[in-house]
């Protein structure tokens, strides 16, 4: 039916992957699905405060644990969708090992390890690599991996953690994939949002987003498995 | 049966009573001498003194637009007691400002709309248009009031006060910017014209005596925050000699009887003597007592009657003093009958003639000097 | 997703703003006019008090008072369950919602340089007004507001152009649904954080440029009496 | 060698040469008549006319502060030309305007310092503190200008425009709003003689023709945006009363030889007849050549001489004219040697006397009559 | 991370902010005032034109603006290799860069009121000014200068509020470091995200308490000079 309509709340990061995922889902569920993205911790504030969304997409998995402790959600509905990869952004020229960063003498993007979990990820990269102490007087803190990516690709730094998906999404190839045991894998997790007023649908849309199809998908755009189904 | 008027139209306030009745009124500038008034309810009354006295500041006291403390009232509403008043608007009064304060960002025409909408007794549209064009003012109505000259937006400050038409009417050097000749020979006659028709009470604030002379016949004084009045002109004019003996001369009162009236020329009785006047604007019936003026310094003195000559008028008097003026002067007091006035004539002509108090002489003086005819 | 030119969305955010900045204005307006008149002529110790805290919109981040907002309307509280029984709908995401942040961060805007041009004559003028029996209503509407032309314009420019661009406490209490709380500035932002950035410059581009022929034109009805001067015509100056 | 004068005194221009020259000058208000304008380098000048008649706009266009083309030239710098001219504060001038204009924010003496700062030719320190004095602006100095009476912020304009002392100074209606009393008693003696000490030209507009007839010698007119000038003092009350016939008196410039002064009283000749006068203000020499005004109004005429009386003066005259006024009165024209002056008597004396044009008779005038002095 | 009173870290972006602050007031008043003055003389068409433009920086959001700017001074850009070969060092992610920011971000709080204020009676002032003999500039800063206080005041606290408010914009080319660029609004916004509530609310009422008395304290030193007159002392009214 065409009165079917569903509000997402998305992490602006996953932002481009949900428009290229929804248009299927869309045609086979007949019903239209709005995106409202932003950060995380934005979306989370305003999905506590009676924001009109069904769906929350976070790009954490620390929220989506907070809402369901504050009882906001549809119990069982929180699963994790994908896993953020870390990517470093190179230089051209640069070979894509350790030793890059370690000889690196200039600055160094990342998101900032306060607020961004790309940044937290970061920040465990080069603590396995001992180099977080050593390093630190040389890092620029973007406040998000978005924005992380946006200055690097303006020339402010020519090294920097970004996340994988962007550098798919751009269709770039100058980056080093960091291999998953240096850092904790960033765990993006959906809930189902108590106050909607579509539950089954928008648990529909979950089921979607978190099937096979689509998994193998977001492996393209620059996603990881998840280790396990569910939590 | 009542008729509704318009909202903005409020009540019209009676002007019988008491008129304005001013008492201990206190602002920064007379904290000393509390300011006491009271004037009647209709009548034009100058105002003057010397510039910093606090006449501007006493206007906007009764305004209501400047802190004091004190009893204002008017007719049987009291405008200010002790501390709290009355808002200006509430007040049936319209103060013009010494800056003009025209309404920036309007033309001449709204200015003056703006008054008449919110008259308490607002003027019929024949009455406005002759006013506006007495004014001289018709060429300017489209005109944005920044650009008007200085003699013109004070033109169309006053003009605006009339269209307000308040029960009392307070102007603040009004026509100080306009030329002497268009104050004199068009608006003083047309204002005195049209208070006759809409009495108000009026206090008229000037430096310029001819021009209070011209529209009232009292005056207030205010003089390093002091004020006195109201008082006759004749008293203001020796004010403004005290404070200056050599100044120029002083005007006596003087009453006589008409004795007719013919094309320009007055003839008046005076004791036995015939006095005659040229300079007269209103018209007289014969047999009536009437006052004029006269101005020390127009009066000669001699010994002897005097030839024939082109000064017409010869009074027998009697020398009561001699003072002493500033600079090689000095003045005589006279009388003729019981009434008594003033002439200045120099220390030489003093000695030449050997003046003595108490002797009989005979005062010369030009029809042209009767003053406020 | 993708647009070559300026997209449907894209137009439903521009329109939506214009919207919400027209209603912002306006609402401004009445409001600012009498609040700046009043404390014009407050002559006591608090108004300078008043003055700062009309100022302190401006302080906060937006985003952070874009989130005391959120938890002003928000239904887990008090405030926030009385502010939806009163207008039958809760104010987080809807344009109402919108409308009230935005008033709320823009009030400097107006109330300031009224507030200026109303301290330097509005005083003479409302006694000017007061002395020849007007109320201070009419003072105010008939006296001072023509006088203050430039000054109403200015300020009517700048709370347009500021809601315009707001961003922070929409992005808190609105979020981005499209045709209702997506303003221009957040689908320009979500273009940038996409990397859209060619949609992003002809979004900004179509922005300016729409926004600089609303200025022009606010100006040119506002424009002040005297510029039309005989003289002024006369040296060939144009107007 | 020169020596290095502070960064902020401008070159002094010599004030010789051609004085100010203004040809086919355009401004707005005057499209079809261009004004013309020579006057000498140093003098004062009056200026007057009808109130909207473009006074105040062309001061402003002589100061480069008003679109206006056409050819302006002091000495020998172009001021103006064309459309292009110097920029204000590059013509050695001072304008003071009708609104006074000073400084906001400030006090008085910052108002005063800033004139002083920016002269060309600074006073010295005692000069400028006696002008205040003499000025009454002592106890005002510390005031903000924004508290300042009408009368006291007009005075502390003309006194930054002294300050200024620059070498064309042009006074629009500067002392409207001050007492006349004070005016003419201390102010305007105390402007004569600074501009004996600093010779300027002098530009003074004023609607109080006694005003300009105390400072000035020559007046320049003003009406419907045709200007005319300069002209004598006769002929401008001339312009004056030919707009108003009926209007009081006229004053008429006479000269005369001083013989001596003693405290109080000015013995002079005026052909073969000895004059007094006893309101002198001012010291003269035996010899000097001076002139005086005397009123219409104040004078009168006999057949023969006149006997004893305080009316001090008598002068053999030829009644040259005899011209009807209205309400009752003539004017003659009378000629004391090669010296014409005039005389207002009713039209009733005039039969007595049987007065003809071409006789001779005397004129009578009280030693008080002479003004100016 | 979750301190019980305001952390270090929060003091040194409260310090960073109000320098931050001072100097963006300093330099705009340096620029606003000559360029306010110019305009309000200027009599060509073009003022308008101008005038819009400068008001401009308000209707791009924050962070498209910071966007622009980063695109400004990006090294593969000309111009951004200009500027850093002009300064000796990147621009971005360092104080000066953001001063730069506030600078243009801020640019409308300083010159619309001196704008205002030099238009309603700045030609009257300069007028007089240059019929006494002084030259221009004197005529700004002897006379127009001291007769514009209140404008200046307000200009200047709006001003300074403003940048201490600014966000978007420092977000998008300082980033957040402590000391350098972290200023109190992206603290604030941390907190906030971070879920430090606690942390937020005093941050937030840090920075309130502060400004407030600072912008008291302008307005105490810069209070027109009539406020004092003679009269309001007379009915008690205070200063
Ligand atoms: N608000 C004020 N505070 C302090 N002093 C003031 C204030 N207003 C006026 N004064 C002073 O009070 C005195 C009286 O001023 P006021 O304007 O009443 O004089 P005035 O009689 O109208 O003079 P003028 O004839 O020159 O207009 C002046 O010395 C003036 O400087
Ligand atoms: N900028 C302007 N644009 C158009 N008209 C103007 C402008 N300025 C003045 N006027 C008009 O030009 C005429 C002459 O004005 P001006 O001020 O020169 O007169 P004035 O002789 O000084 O008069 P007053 O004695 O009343 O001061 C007036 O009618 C006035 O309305
Ligand atoms: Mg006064
Ligand atoms: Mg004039």
């Amino acid at each position: 039916a065409t009165d079917c309509q569903l509000r997402v709340a998305a992490a602006a990061s996953f932002r481009p992957a949900l428009e290229a995922l929804l248009p299927e889902f869309e045609a086979t569920a007949q019903c239209k699905v709005q995106i409202n993205s932003g950060s995380s911790g934005v979306l989370y504030q305003q999905a506590l405060h009676g924001a009109p969304f069904d769906l929350f997409l976070s790009a954490d998995r620390e929220r989506p644990e907070l809402l369901e402790r504050q009882d906001k959600i549809v119990p069982g509905s929180r699963r994790t969708y994908a896993l953020g990869l870390l990517a470093l952004w190179l230089p051209d020229s640069a070979e894509k090992t350790s030793e890059t960063i370690r000889g690196w003498s200039d600055t160094i993007v990342i998101a900032d390890p306060k607020v961004a979990p790309f940044g937290v990820a970061a920040r465990q990269v080069l603590q396995s690599l001992g180099l977080w102490d050593g390093k630190r007087a040389q890092l620029a803190r973007a406040h998000n991996a978005g924005q992380a990516y946006l200055m690097l690709d303006a020339g402010h730094g020519q090294l920097g953690f970004v996340a994988a998906s962007q550098m798919v999404a751009a269709g770039r190839d100058n980056y080093w994939l960091l291999p998953q045991d240096l850092y904790q894998p960033i765990e993006q997790q959906l809930v189902v949002l108590r106050q909607s007023r579509n539950a089954d649908r928008a648990q529909a849309l979950a089921d979607y987003l978190l099937s096979g199809a689509v998994r193998a998908r977001l492996a393209e755009l620059g996603y990881g498995r998840a280790a396990g189904e569910g939590l | 049966m009542e008729l509704t008027l318009p909202l903005f139209r409020r009540a019209v306030q009676s002007l019988d009573g008491d008129g304005l009745s001013v008492q201990g009124l206190v602002t920064s500038l007379n904290t000393d001498t509390p300011w006491q008034l009271a004037l009647p309810a209709q009548g034009v009354f100058g105002f003057t003194g010397p510039s910093g006295g606090g006449k501007s500041t006493l206007l906007a006291a009764l305004a209501g637009l400047r802190g004091c403390t004190g009893k204002i009232g008017f007719g049987n509403v009291t405008w200010q007691s002790g501390k709290s008043g009355l808002a200006t608007h509430r007040r049936d009064l319209s103060l013009g400002f010494q800056d003009s304060s025209l309404f920036g960002g309007q033309t001449v025409a709204d200015n003056l709309a703006l008054a008449h909408r919110y008259s308490r007794r607002p003027l019929s549209p024949e009455e406005r248009a002759e006013l506006i064009e007495c004014f001289g003012i018709t060429p300017l109505l489209r005109q944005p009031v920044e650009l008007l000259s200085g003699g013109e937006a004070q033109r169309v400050a006053v003009l605006r006060q009339l269209f307000s038409n308040a029960a009392v009417q307070l102007y603040d050097e009004p026509l100080a910017a306009v030329d002497r000749l268009q104050v004199i020979r068009k608006l003083l006659p047309r204002l005195r014209d049209f208070w006759a028709r809409h009495p108000a009470l009026v206090i008229w604030t000037s430096h310029d005596f001819d021009e209070i002379q011209l529209l009232a016949t009292q005056c207030l004084w205010m003089e390093r925050g002091a004020l006195t009045g109201p008082l006759p002109l004749r008293e203001v004019t020796r004010r403004l000699q005290l404070d200056s003996l050599e100044r120029e001369s002083c005007f006596s009162r003087l009453e006589a009887r008409v004795l007719c009236q013919e094309e320009g020329l007055l003839t008046l009785s005076l004791g036995d003597a015939t006095l005659y006047a040229d300079r007269v604007a209103g018209r007289y019936r014969a047999g009536q007592s009437i006052a004029f003026l006269l101005g020390s310094g127009d009066i000669g003195l001699c010994l002897e009657q005097p030839g024939l000559s082109s000064i017409l008028n010869c009074l027998p008097v009697e020398l009561r003093e001699i003072v002493p003026l500033e600079g090689g002067r000095v003045r005589l007091r006279l009388a003729a009958g019981e009434q008594e006035f003033s002439a200045d004539i120099s220390r030489l002509s003093r000695e030449r003639l050997q003046l003595r108090e108490g002797e009989r002489y005979y005062a010369q003086f030009k029809a042209s000097s009767l003053a406020g005819l | 997703m993708n647009p070559v030119n300026i997209g449907a969305a894209d137009l439903e955010a521009l329109w939506l703003t214009l919207r919400l900045a027209a209603v912002t204005t306006l609402l401004l307006l009445a409001i600012g006019v009498p609040l700046a008149w009043k404390l014009s002529h407050w002559q006591s110790r608090w108004r300078h008090g008043v003055e700062v805290l009309i100022t302190l919109p401006l302080v906060l981040p937006p985003t952070v008072l874009g989130f005391y907002l959120l938890l002003l309307f928000s239904p887990n509280h008090a405030s926030g369950q009385w502010l939806a029984a009163l207008w039958g709908e809760p104010l987080v995401f809807s344009f109402t919602g919108l409308v009230i942040a935005s008033v709320i961060y823009s009030l400097p805007f107006m109330v300031q340089p009224l507030l200026a041009s109303f301290s330097q004559n509005g005083k003479r003028l409302t006694r000017a007004a007061a002395a020849l029996g007007m109320p201070p209503h009419a003072a105010l509407l008939k006296v001072l507001l023509p006088a203050s032309r430039p000054a109403i314009v200015s300020a009517c420019a700048l709370t347009f152009a500021h809601t315009l661009g707001e961003f922070g406490v929409v992005l808190m209490i609105g979020g981005a649904i499209p045709g209702e709380t997506q303003v221009v500035s957040i689908a320009l932002f979500q273009h940038v954080e996409a990397l859209e950035y060619g949609a992003a410059h002809r979004l900004a581009l179509v922005l300016l440029v729409v926004t600089t022929a609303l200025l022009l034109l606010a100006r040119w009805l506002g424009r002040a009496v005297s510029a039309t001067s005989r003289e002024e015509r006369f040296m060939g100056v144009p107007g």
